[in-house]
């Protein structure tokens, strides 16, 4: 057993969490930088994580192995694939982030209670446990142990919206507090009914391996290895429920149209730092375990969906792109947005092409980048502010000509422009569905269309026009703590929107043996050509006028 | 080498952009510099290039793999060829010049650095766009100029127009983008390939059908860019940028990106005759479309932006001939690019002394103020009326004769658009130059009251305009001498001959008929009798050709109000319907249990009988189990 | 009683020269009788418990009042804790598993279950004597701390007597022998082999019960009532689990569940063609066992058996309601275990789907009904129905596994149930502990540890992983998943979801919202309802990540005796 | 007669002593009919006992006897406490806690 670097990544934070949490009261600065530190050695861990993955080797890498509950067929059991790694990475890239940009979230609530309830360590104790259960749950090949942790994490995602949601709200304090916990119930709730939707699912699971291999097992690699060998079979109708047991729980968190309502009041009820938590980290278990678990599991099932998950998805572009035209509230769009965004990553996950496949994991990692850096900028524009009413801004541009600068990247990142991360990724997944399903692809494309009216419309509200309001008059523009937040994300955006090469490297194969799992290939095109990249290629090409064609 | 070409202005950007308030006071020499460097090296590899023979002139250099994912390649490589070289020397060429020209125009704004900044963004990605050697690079720096003239149009962010502007601009732009997108996806299902090597070459293998397809996804790309009809509502409304940039995005570059695409796609279009037609009813009717709206506007700018639209509508349509009119299409892009850009230069210079004023009704009898502009605007204007002997003429009438050479009755009905095109380009110009320079003064004081007291551009600004003024009057001559510019072009685009059933000459004299008729009546109107200071109502034509067309207003009731309504339902539907379901679910139970709950009235003896009951129950169940 | 069989059988023998008379049975039978043999080893536990039980009435007797509570608490302890060795010694002794026998003349079965509940039962017990026993939290009358037991339960609440007894200082020790009887019939009644000795048990464990409900020492009106109609209903569920035994002696013309059973399987022959029409008769057998089944659904509380249980707990003392809840329910459900499994096994397709919509009911019934209420203990009273609901989907699985299931679920669920009761006592003002939801507004602020320790417990409730409850509720779906009960798991899942939403409320109510000016305050109790707490999250917490330990015990003893 | 006839009359009386629980409010009434199930249940031991020839079902009955004298003190306890605190020993009155 060499050593145990999963685990030490997920446990390092969850230690941290305790540790932030005993820290005393008064000593709140304390806490932050605590939590700050143990985010960053994470971030470090996880880069090790990514170092130490070859993307030639096994399909699942790091693994650990050890008997948990052998009653229930259940094992302790780690291991990432390039996807799993990638997603490891950016939560880990982005906590410190959060922590950071709600560095003085808590305070509010601190000032409003007494002493023995402890708000500041309580907010970042949960954060870094969101983070080492997302990290679990990202690492894990035994379905149980995910299944657990996708369950348990709601419980501090729910506390931290609850309890630290956002103060600036139109309707005064204590309508806005009525909201916050509505938001966090709805949350947790609306989670909650679809993971115990996933267990029954689960359960059934156990049922049909006990059923076919003796032994239940939950173990991902053996569970794969037993259907590639065909020991494990799962009648046709059995396979169905399962898989819709599991894709209701994962079209929830990721989510899915129609189950999103729970988004925007979440995002919308929670400071900018936690919103991000949830659309940029959380809910990318989601969407990342239907790529591992209901792929993995019942491929002819997920066959069998595939229109109707398409047609969903479909939906969820166009109608999170509307509905975000539509808002008031600035953290309502930027959900909105993100439902839009999950539509292409479905989409991608579901087109069964190497491209959208890679794509949709490009997407899930770029999406969180960006999104972090609109939802953050946005925050500090409301911390300003203290309203999330688009209509309460405007000129912003002319006295905090950084803020909107930064605002302006993250937004085009959003609507996926060239030379951003996001468009990469975006245009993969595009492509992979096209090669597959050319109607979806051309109705997605409406979408990127879409994306540039929200988002153009959001800036030039808050950010372009007269200033006319005295407050935004002596609005200051980003501080350094700001900036320093802010700064980094851009410049990874920058950065992988001209090189994501390492980390589609690391990708691909992960995604070859998911389509491996399904048993599907690319589509092949129509008339292939020679391949291009070798330099002479270039010079057989003759010029258009020949009627071109006839270059042999 | 060919990567410094876009990396130097991209620098220059990353710089200016990032550096803070800082670089204010050197920021646009800096600025100017870099571009001027980019061009220098433009003009050394075209130095390089013209050493060699024309076959293997082209140039390609691969940076790195971008994408590589599964069956799917993405390089950033460059591929430069004389197609591209043009393009360079004109962006770079015109760029620099309008830099520097932007040193003094610019010089009071507080934003220049910013400015400059924008201004070297867009140079690096429209170099982007015509170095680029596969469609999707090419997509970057597509999407790139967007990005800045965006950038540009609202550069007075503070004006609300500016604003809108500029996000209309954007919006349209991305219609067309997707377009693009979905051209490239086309091309890698079709040819697992979208570098332009392969696909180009091989669309021989391609059916028809295909081909028209991204014939068509190209050509809707090619509206939105060079703002041609149905894409083409955005470009008047850009003239809310600073001058400046209309001269150099709206006019002399970014506009003609679509020419660029056709062309350079032209074994696309070559195999998909259905597509060239419908590319060359949208030149056609654009052509009139934009020269229209250029006779009915009183803002110097949109007049002159009407002109613009109409004068690319002329280079789509050539471009949409195929071989005998690629070439001809970007020799009237590069001369126009000379004479445009100077002509707008000319009329920012203009409201440089009028106050920032830009209707034509309030100039008048400027010539003697300010003579320079008077004589570099005046160049322009009769180059691009295509006056014999000026670039314009040489140019534009190569594209009426190849239009004629279509043949058949698609050739006569060519040939007859253009002609009238150019008979309106002549009478909306002539109008425009009629209004500002000549007559008597019709100032009024501005917004502030100011009196307008207009005085030359200083040298800074007046410079670029007379080098651009010697463009407008030389370049047509150089090209068409001895066929230069198109055997320059030939590797690339090829060439053959239309069969004009018209002789050459015939052609010239229409030509030049009918820009007599349209100076003719022009004077007529503008130059005899004096110019009223308040528009007169008018013909309905003449309306409707103020609004645009009325296309905004169509624009705005379908598709606007139309959205809006849409999404204000949507919203409601998922508050009430889709949100409403969740919540119904809860209030459900919510109200099954406040009802269930009833049966816990506390008397012990209602307790009792539901456990008689219950007892009861049990046993009929086994029982009756027993039984079945 | 084996006398009796033997005259039985003697009997059979006679009937052969006719006419069965039982005088000459008698007679026959006189010469043969030999005393009963007693394995006092194997009935330990039950009987040292019952001992300290009557030591405990002798103390309350002749004792005086000073000595008594610490005398009846050390008793009661020891007892409790002799009783747990006992059973220990027994499991190690290999009579869990291998050595499982028929004890006290076929009337007691020792034997897995019976021995991993009493071991429940006891340590049950042992936490029920802790909150028993606390007197930190009333505030102390008249210098002499008091417990939360009436001063004097005979006096007319707010009379003359009363108030002399509440001045005195008195306190009603007689709890402690009252727990201790509860107990000793609890640790009968899962072993119970024989349906009398199950009437006895439930008896033994009933009464002392009704009484302990009767003695709050606060809202004396309230618990009388908890007291009358829990009695009441009690006696009236009894009554037909009597008749029912009866039916079925009449069917099996025995009462001991293997004969009964071999009856059932129709393995021994009809003894004697006069009782043709009785032995053997499956109407008898059907009615019989369907009335013995609806009694032990009352006392676990399952629908439409359940009213009961919301007015009874939230009437009782809350340390009576604690413990109450808890072992009722593990003994309880011992007992049907025992009879569906040793007795019924033969009838399984009979009472199966009868089962299956006691279940349905039950979890659904129990779940919805909860989210309305407003007073804690009704909330968690009817929580307890719910979870009553899962436990018969374990039940209903008639497999290895779903007897073990249900055995580490009741394991699981009372330490919970104990100590959210326990902290329920905590909350308090001046009109003693503040049970209306309304008043936890805001605890979350006022007391973080002691919101966040209910917290813990409620979640364990809902069943969120990383708790007991988690693990419980997987265990038992899954035995349900296996034995084919695919659709009650659903319906068990859908019902999780909607009890997910009233403990949620709590919560919610608990951190989220502000805390209310006449809030109540928390008490800060003694070491022992303070380790009955930590007890309860510990056990939570350790079954909830790694109960692997504890399933296997559960597993082993997951076999009857026949 | 053949005994099955008293087993008959049990459930008669087992039915009326239910009905009674039922219907009556007074608190000892109830307890009463309570009684008259159980007694009933012991008819039907002592009957089946009869039928069989062996001697359980009377001896349960006993034991059924001994039970019901110990209810009956417990019942008494609580339903005269009740008595005294409202001066109504009507169950129907003891119906605060509900809902």
């Amino acid at each position: 057993m060499s050593f145990p670097l999963l685990t030490v990544t997920a446990a390092l934070p969850a230690v941290g969490a305790v540790a932030t949490a005993a820290v005393p009261a008064a000593r709140r600065t304390a806490a932050k930088w605590l939590a700050l530190a143990v985010s960053l050695a994470t971030l470090v861990l996880s880069g090790v994580v990514l170092a130490r993955f070859d993307p030639g080797g096994a399909r699942y890498q790091l693994t650990e192995s050890h008997a948990w509950i052998s009653d229930f067929g259940v094992r302790y059991e780690l291991g990432v694939d390039g996807i799993g790694a990638a997603l490891m990475a950016l939560t880990a890239l982005l906590v410190p982030f959060v922590i950071g940009a709600g560095w003085h979230d808590a305070d509010q609530v601190e000032e409003r209670e007494n002493s023995r309830w402890r708000p500041t360590q309580g907010f970042f104790a949960l954060i870094l446990a969101v983070e080492a259960m997302v990290l679990v749950s990202f690492a894990a090949t035994d379905v149980f142990l995910f299944y657990i942790f996708f369950e348990a994490m709601l419980i501090p995602m729910y506390f931290l919206i609850g309890g630290f949601g956002d103060r600036a709200h139109a309707a005064g304090e204590e309508e806005g507090a009525k909201q916050r916990s509505y938001a966090a119930v709805k949350f947790l709730l609306y989670n909650l009914a679809g993971g115990l939707v996933m267990l029954a699912a689960v359960i059934g699971l156990f049922v049909v391996s006990a059923d076919s291999l003796g032994e239940g097992t939950f173990s991902l690699p053996e569970l794969l290895k037993a259907r590639a060998s065909g020991d494990l079979t799962i009648s046709t109708t059995t396979e169905r429920l399962l898989f819709l047991g599991f894709f209701a729980a994962f079209a929830i968190k990721a989510p899915l149209w129609p189950l999103h309502t729970w988004l925007p009041n979440a995002m919308g009820e929670a400071t900018a730092p936690v919103a991000v938590l949830i659309t940029a980290v959380v809910d990318k278990v989601g969407t990342f375990a239907m790529l591992r678990f209901c792929l993995g599991l019942f491929p002819n099932a997920s066959e069998w969906a595939t229109p109707v998950v398409l047609g969903l998805a479909l939906v969820s572009v166009l109608y999170g792109a509307l509905l975000a035209v539509g808002q008031r509230d600035m953290k309502r769009l930027i959900a909105y947005a993100s439902i839009s965004h999950f539509g292409f990553i479905i989409l991608g996950v579901f087109a069964m092409t190497s491209q959208g496949q890679g794509g949709a994991t490009l997407y899930m990692v770029f999406h969180g980048i960006s999104t972090a850096a609109l939802m953050l900028v946005a925050g500090f524009l409301i911390s300003r502010r203290g309203s999330r009413l688009i209509a309460d801004y405007g000129g912003v541009q002319k006295v905090a000509p950084v803020l909107a600068g930064t605002f302006l990247v993250g937004g085009l990142a959003t609507l996926s422009l060239p030379g951003l991360a996001p468009f990469v990724s975006e245009f993969l997944v595009l492509v992979g569905t096209f090669s597959r399903y050319p109607v979806a692809g051309i109705v997605a494309t409406a979408g990127i269309v879409l994306a540039a009216l929200y988002v153009l419309v959001l800036y030039q509200r808050t950010m372009t026009g007269p200033v006319r309001k005295p407050e935004i008059e002596k609005m200051p523009d980003l501080k350094v703590r700001e900036l320093a937040v802010v700064a980094p994300l851009v410049a990874l955006l920058l950065f992988l929107g001209v090189f994501p090469k390492p980390l589609t490297e690391i990708v691909n194969p992960a995604v070859e043996h998911t389509l491996s799992d399904v048993q599907k290939k690319d589509p092949e095109p129509q008339h292939p050509v020679a391949d291009h990249t070798d330099p002479s290629a270039w010079f057989d090409y003759k010029p258009a006028g020949h009627g071109g064609g006839d270059h042999e | 080498m060919i990567g410094l070409l876009v990396g130097v202005p991209l620098l220059g950007a990353a710089v200016l952009l990032c550096g803070g308030r800082r670089l204010d006071r050197g920021g646009h020499w800096l600025g100017t510099l870099l571009s001027a460097a980019s061009f220098a090296i433009g003009a050394a590899l075209f130095l390089s290039m013209l050493g060699k023979d024309a076959e293997d002139r082209a140039m390609h250099s691969k940076l790195f793999s971008w994408v590589p994912v599964e069956g799917f390649q993405a390089d950033v490589a460059f591929q430069l060829d004389q197609l591209s070289m043009t393009f360079v020397l004109l962006i770079t060429g015109v760029g620099t010049l309008i830099h520097i020209y932007s040193v003094g125009y610019m010089e009071h704004d507080p934003g220049r650095r910013r400015f400059f900044g924008y201004l070297n963004l867009f140079l690096a990605a429209m170099l982007l766009l015509v170095l680029a050697d596969n469609f999707l690079l090419l997509y970057v720096g597509w999407e790139g100029v967007g990005l800045a003239s965006y950038l540009l149009i609202g550069f007075w962010q503070h004006k609300p127009s500016a604003a809108t502007a500029a996000k209309k601009a954007f919006l349209v732009n991305r219609v067309g983008d997707a377009g693009l997108a979905v051209a490239i996806f086309l091309m890698f299902t079709t040819f697992g390939s979208f570098a332009f090597a392969p696909v180009l070459s091989s669309t021989g293998e391609a059916g028809e059908g295909t081909l028209t397809a991204i014939g068509l996804m190209l050509l809707l790309a090619a509206c939105g860019k060079s703002a041609q009809v149905p894409l083409q509502s955005w470009l008047g409304d850009a003239m809310e940028g600073p001058t400046p940039v209309s001269a150099l995005i709206h006019a002399a570059t970014m506009v003609t990106a679509g020419v660029y695409l056709i062309t350079r796609s032209g074994a696309i279009f070559n195999g998909a005759p259905d597509a060239q037609l419908v590319v060359v009813v949208v030149g056609g009717v654009t052509l009139l479309f934009g020269a229209i709206v250029g006779c009915a506007k009183d803002d110097i700018k949109k007049a002159l932006a009407g002109s613009t639209m109409s004068q690319i509508g002329y280079m789509i349509l050539a471009a949409g001939l195929g071989p005998i009119g690629y070439a001809f299409a970007i020799m009237h892009l590069v001369t126009h690019g000379f004479f445009k850009a100077g002509l707008f230069l000319g009329a920012g210079s203009v409201m440089h002394g009028m106050n920032d004023e830009v209707d034509m009704r309030r100039y008048g009898g400027l010539r003697t103020h300010m003579p320079v502009t008077f004589v570099t605007f005046g160049l322009g204007y009769l180059a691009i009326i295509g006056f014999p002997g000026l670039s314009g003429f040489f140019s534009k009438d190569q594209i009426i004769e190849a239009a004629f050479g279509k043949g058949g009755t698609e050739g006569w009905i060519l040939g007859a658009v253009t002609l009238l095109g150019a008979a309106l380009t002549a009478y909306y110009m002539t109008r425009v130059m009629l209004m500002t320079f000549f007559g008597e003064k019709r100032w009024q004081p501005d917004a502030e009251g100011r009196e307008p007291h207009p005085h030359e551009s200083p040298k800074i600004m007046t410079i670029p305009m007379i080098v651009l003024a010697f463009g407008s009057v030389f370049a047509g001559g150089l090209f068409k001498a001895g066929d230069t510019f198109v055997d320059w072009l030939e590797p690339v685009t090829a060439f053959e001959h239309g069969h004009s059933p018209v002789s050459a000459t015939a052609v010239t004299a229409s030509t030049i008929v009918s820009l007599v008729l349209g100076v003719g009546v022009a004077w007529f109107q503008y130059g005899r009798k004096p110019v009223p200071a308040v528009a007169p109502r008018g013909s309905l034509l003449t309306r409707a050709a103020r609004r645009d067309l009325l296309q905004d207003d169509f624009n705005h009731v379908v598709l606007v109000s139309g959205g809006t309504h849409l999404t204000r339902s949507l919203v409601y539907v998922d508050n009430k319907v889709v949100d409403g379901a969740v919540n119904g679910t809860a209030a459900g139970f919510g109200g099954l249990s406040g009802r269930l709950r009833r049966l816990q009235n506390g008397f012990a003896r209602s307790y009792a009988v539901s456990m008689f009951g219950g007892a009861a129950v049990l046993i009929a169940a086994t029982l009756l189990m027993r039984a079945v | 009683m084996i006398g009796m069989t033997d005259a039985a059988s003697a009997g059979g023998a006679s009937a052969a020269s006719g006419v069965p008379s039982l005088w000459t049975v008698a007679a026959g039978a006189g010469d043969t009788l030999q005393a009963p043999s007693i394995e006092y080893g194997k009935l330990s536990p039950v009987l040292i418990v019952l001992g300290a039980a009557a030591l405990g009435v002798l103390i309350d007797a002749f004792a005086p009042r000073r000595a008594r509570y610490s005398a009846q608490l050390f008793v009661a302890l020891a007892g409790l804790a002799a009783a747990f060795a006992a059973v220990i010694g027994l499991a190690a002794s290999g009579a869990a598993t291998t050595k499982a026998q028929i004890a006290g003349m076929g009337a007691l079965a020792v034997d897995g279950p019976a021995l991993f509940l009493q071991g429940t039962l006891l340590l049950v017990g042992i936490v029920g004597v802790f909150t028993f026993a606390e007197r930190r939290l009333e505030p102390a009358a008249h210098g002499s701390r008091v417990d939360s037991f009436a001063a004097q339960p005979a006096s007319v609440p707010g009379g003359e007597g009363e108030q002399q007894a509440v001045k005195a200082g008195w306190t009603t020790t007689e709890v402690f022998p009252l727990l201790m009887f509860a107990v000793g019939g609890m640790l009968l009644f899962p072993a119970a082999n024989d349906l009398l000795t199950l009437f006895i048990a439930l008896e033994v464990f009933s009464l002392p019960l009704y009484l302990l409900c009767a003695l709050a020492r606060r809202r004396r009106l309230l618990s009388q009532e908890a007291a009358v109609k829990y009695f009441l209903l009690g006696a009236f569920s009894s009554a037909f689990l009597l008749f029912g035994t009866a039916l079925l002696y009449g069917y099996a013309g025995t009462v001991n569940y293997s004969s009964i059973a071999r009856v059932v399987a129709g393995t021994d022959a009809v003894t004697d063609p006069v009782l043709a029409d009785t032995t053997g008769n499956d109407a008898l057998l059907l009615i019989g066992s369907a009335l013995v089944v609806m009694g032990l659904l009352f006392k676990v509380g399952a629908v439409p058996f359940h009213m009961w249980t919301p007015d009874v707990y939230q009437g009782a003392p809350t340390p009576v309601t604690g413990f109450m809840a808890a072992a009722t329910k593990v003994a309880a459900f011992g007992a049907l275990l025992r009879l569906l499994y040793v007795v019924l096994p033969g009838l399984r397709w009979d009472w199966r789907p009868v089962m299956w919509g006691v279940a349905i009911l039950t979890m659904l019934g129990g779940a919805v009904v909860a989210i309305t209420q407003t007073d804690i203990k009704r909330l968690l009273a009817y929580s307890s129905i719910a979870h009553a609901g899962f436990l018969l989907a374990g039940v209903i699985a008639t497999s290895e596994d779903g007897i073990s299931s249900v055995l580490f679920y009741l394991a699981a669920y009372s330490f919970v149930t104990l100590g959210a009761f326990a902290v329920v006592t905590l909350v308090r003002d001046a009109g003693g502990e503040a049970t209306h939801l309304s008043k936890w507004a805001g605890l979350g602020r006022r007391s973080p540890l002691l919101a966040a320790v209910f917290a813990v417990f409620l979640l364990a409730f809902a069943g969120i992983p990383l708790t007991s409850g988690f693990a419980g509720k997987f265990a038992v779906f899954k035995a349900a998943a296996e034995g084919g009960a695919g659709a009650l798991v659903v319906v068990g899942v859908i019902a999780s979801a909607i009890a997910a939403f009233f403990y949620l409320r709590v919560i919610v109510l608990m951190f989220f919202s502000e805390p209310r000016a006449d809030g109540p305050s928390v008490a800060v109790p003694s070491a022992m309802t303070t380790s009955a707490i930590a007890l309860g999250v510990v056990v939570t917490v350790v079954l909830g990540v790694a109960p692997q330990y504890f399933l296997d015990l559960a597993g082993q003893a997951g076999v009857f005796v026949r | 007669m053949s005994p099955i006839n008293y087993v008959y009359l049990a459930a008669l009386l087992f039915t009326i002593g239910a009905a009674g629980v039922l219907i009556r409010r007074n608190a000892i009434v109830v307890f009463m009919c309570i009684e008259l199930m159980l007694n009933a249940a012991n008819l039907t031991l002592v009957a089946f006992s009869r039928m069989h020839g062996n001697l359980d079902g009377q001896i349960m009955a006993f034991f059924v006897m001994v039970v019901a004298a110990a209810e009956v003190v417990v019942g008494l306890a609580i339903i005269v406490m009740l008595y005294r605190a409202r001066h109504s020993a009507s169950v129907d009155d003891a119906s605060l806690m509900k809902l």
